[in-house]
């Protein structure tokens, strides 16, 4: 029988490596997976590279992980972190390299890294410093730049119900990344509020189809704080 | 800058914002930056529906929710708490931004640091070594949304013109802005340059001049 | 007040040109807008472009615009048609130009014009007779093909229920190609087999977002013949 | 053809597509493309949970409906009647091409009217200008899934070998055959050449050879 659920944090967390890539859901403090965050914290490993529209929110989850040294680079649409110096005192140290990119290009490389496409063309940030030596062409006389997609190691995905076969719904706004990066990743961990038994979800209302799911854990982490 | 003898007061944030509202006609789907373009929401005239885009995965944002009565899984693109309308959806941000770079949003209201005469914008970052540059989504928004009005201040709080012949910070895109909402003044971006549509009450052409970085059109 | 519906089939229809480029859901007999369709033939119309997965299914719809001559091209996977000669008919006779695209690489194009997304590099189709001609690169060690967005001037969608702002879900195997084409046209048009107050539909589980549509028509159609 | 004295009975489709579904793990996500590997659902061993994607939307597929209980809107990518599975969700073209293209699939098992010795594939058309020709999704699944098995009958009703050192057909994709189910052998695609995993019962490899347009290695 398939049974995607993991008994623990550190049994879903089991096998991660120094240097991953790791893709974090999340926009605000909405639909962040800190639990799963704070448990890479715990495994030790480092030297990581982290994709994620902000670079944490308040103090836990990946502000955290950030402090402790663990992260060589950050891609990022906006860095700056709410209630917190931590970034900023890391980028200008010079101990944190930034891939700042524009979000709906962030959000757009990992769906590619998702769906085969290797790489694609986009209006958004064309004639700017962000695209310096980025190769760019004209299509209906616009510059557009190519962008590549941008695949994980590991995604982690927070989502408010979950079935064993890994099928997947968001609550409100916490779906934002959550469903991209879940798309993008070798390995695919998840955090959910809520177990379902199989069939309980709607068909017609699943957002994440269990194929992109690989280990789900189940943590009641109640409302985002923030 | 010029001193300047004022027998016009400047429009307050909220009136920015709610003179930009009554130029959103009715059906219009709408993404509102941080700052006073959020105000926008607030001001839309009473029985006119128009529908907000929020670029973290919402359509038909709602005004802010009554005390007591959060949904803190809610939240809009500057992660404040709202609410959702009758008739609203979510969606993910690779979907967000289909809809924003596919240009199905009829227009977008950002605020800026600076904007040209060309209609440039610069919001993003005071420098090209800024110590936290943080795009989000505005570099989509400003390529992607169908039009593009500014909502801001006409000078910045050392009274230097925010409307210039060139940006001097990074930009987030060329040529997007169409129409630029400050407290002083209604600027239409024009083919051949900026045309002043509307100015405050009391403030004399030259006036409104003196405190913008390039030329400006009398009104037509 | 923003209402979407038009009162009937020629009013939902009205405006078309000459010439345009149609986009029509639907995959096999199912989730096909044929009243809309038939509603084309109606308005006179000739010297179209239809891009749709399947060449119509059995005599209805699509397949009776062909038959009627008033297709010069189809951008078509799939163009057989089951229980019917007329695409063969016509294309072996030379009186229908077919641009013959592989089924993933016609949705994604349709994706990608909704999204701005000019053009993308898909590994489908690379090494084959199809892609003849198309611009290549190498990624990954892989020969990919560069697939430009394919837009319509007008998109054909068959809905399961709508609301006055334009929400859509779909049924089952209906949803298939309609809400790639609801996104990537100048005029979405759609006819629904249901209408529901705005506020009835599950914020969680609509599926084209209004702000894709243009125009809807409420037509029971039933359940697809086919 | 060599005309050959049989001792053996070659598998009937559904035994090609039993033999086919024995070696599918549990927990795969499969897509099966139209006649025998369409089969292949009906006989995984009882108990062993395996998904079915359809390229129409669809994952979970289940069986057949019953007689009278058919849901007309629920088809699979041959355009047959299917019903879901508890688990089973619906999504869009583009989605479903995304898990396609995306490597999100485990297998895809095709039909064909070739295979050659490389693993390239011709399952499309009969030729550069066939009259009706018709893609479907089959380049996308033969690029883009993580295995593609093939099943189909080891000859042409003429007796013409299907297994050639090269397609005369126009091909769906180059390489992208792991393994081939025939009535009459299972044979993987190695590097560097055809290797014979199993044969029929009473079938010599000889005999199997010379039904074979490319070299077989013997079974190891």
């Amino acid at each position: 029988m398939i049974d995607k659920f993991s008994s623990s944090i550190v049994e879903a967390l089991d096998g991660l490596t120094d240097g991953a890539t790791f893709l974090l859901g999340g926009f605000g403090a909405v639909g962040q997976a800190n639990e799963l965050i704070e448990g890479v914290l715990e495994t030790g490993i480092r030297d990581l590279t982290v994709v994620a529209n902000n670079a944490g929110y308040g103090k836990v989850g990946l502000a955290r992980l950030l402090k402790e040294g663990r992260v060589r680079k950050l891609i990022c649409s906006y860095p700056r972190i709410a209630g917190s110096t931590v970034f900023e005192e890391l980028y200008s140290a010079g101990r944190l390299e930034l891939e700042l990119v524009p979000q709906g290009t962030l959000a757009e490389r990992m769906r590619a890294a998702g769906a085969g496409i290797p790489a694609f063309y986009t209006p958004s940030g064309a004639g700017t410093l962000l695209m310096e030596g980025k190769e760019t062409r004209t299509f209906d006389a616009q510059e557009h730049v190519l962008e590549e997609a941008l695949h994980g190691d590991v995604a982690l995905v927070e989502a408010w119900q979950a079935d064993r076969w890994g099928n997947l719904t968001y609550r409100a706004a916490g779906r934002n990344f959550n469903p991209v990066c879940a798309m993008a990743a070798k390995l695919t961990i998840v955090q959910t509020q809520h177990v379902c038994e199989l069939g309980e979800l709607d068909p017609e209302a699943i957002v994440t189809p269990g194929l992109f799911v690989d280990r789900i854990v189940h943590i009641e982490s109640g409302d985002p704080q923030g | 800058m010029t001193e300047i003898t004022a027998n016009w007061k400047p429009r307050s944030r909220a009136q920015i914002a709610a003179r930009l509202a009554m130029d959103i006609p009715e059906g219009w789907t709408v993404n509102l930056g941080i700052g006073v373009p959020t105000l926008v929401a607030d001001h839309v005239p009473e029985g006119r529906e128009v529908i907000f885009h929020a670029e973290n995965g919402i359509l038909g944002v709602g005004p802010a929710p009554a005390e007591g009565d959060v949904n803190r899984w809610l939240i809009n693109a500057g992660k404040q708490h709202v609410t959702l309308l009758k008739g609203g959806s979510y969606f993910h941000h690779a979907d967000s931004f289909a809809m924003i770079r596919g240009r199905h949003l009829d227009l977008c209201v950002l605020g800026a640091y600076e904007v040209s005469e060309k209609g440039d914008l610069a919001n993003w970052a005071r420098s090209s070594d800024d110590s936290a540059p943080a795009v989000g989504g505005a570099m989509d928004l400003a390529k992607g949304a169908r039009r593009l009005w500014v909502a801001m201040q006409h000078v910045t709080r050392e009274g230097a013109p925010r409307i210039t012949k060139s940006c001097s910070y990074p930009l987030t895109a060329a040529g997007c802005v169409k129409r630029i909402y400050t407290d002083l003044a209604v600027i239409e971006v024009e083919a051949d340059g900026l045309r002043v549509i509307e100015m405050i009450d009391g403030l004399s052409f030259n006036d409104l001049q003196a405190q913008t970085g390039a030329e400006l059109k009398r009104p037509a």
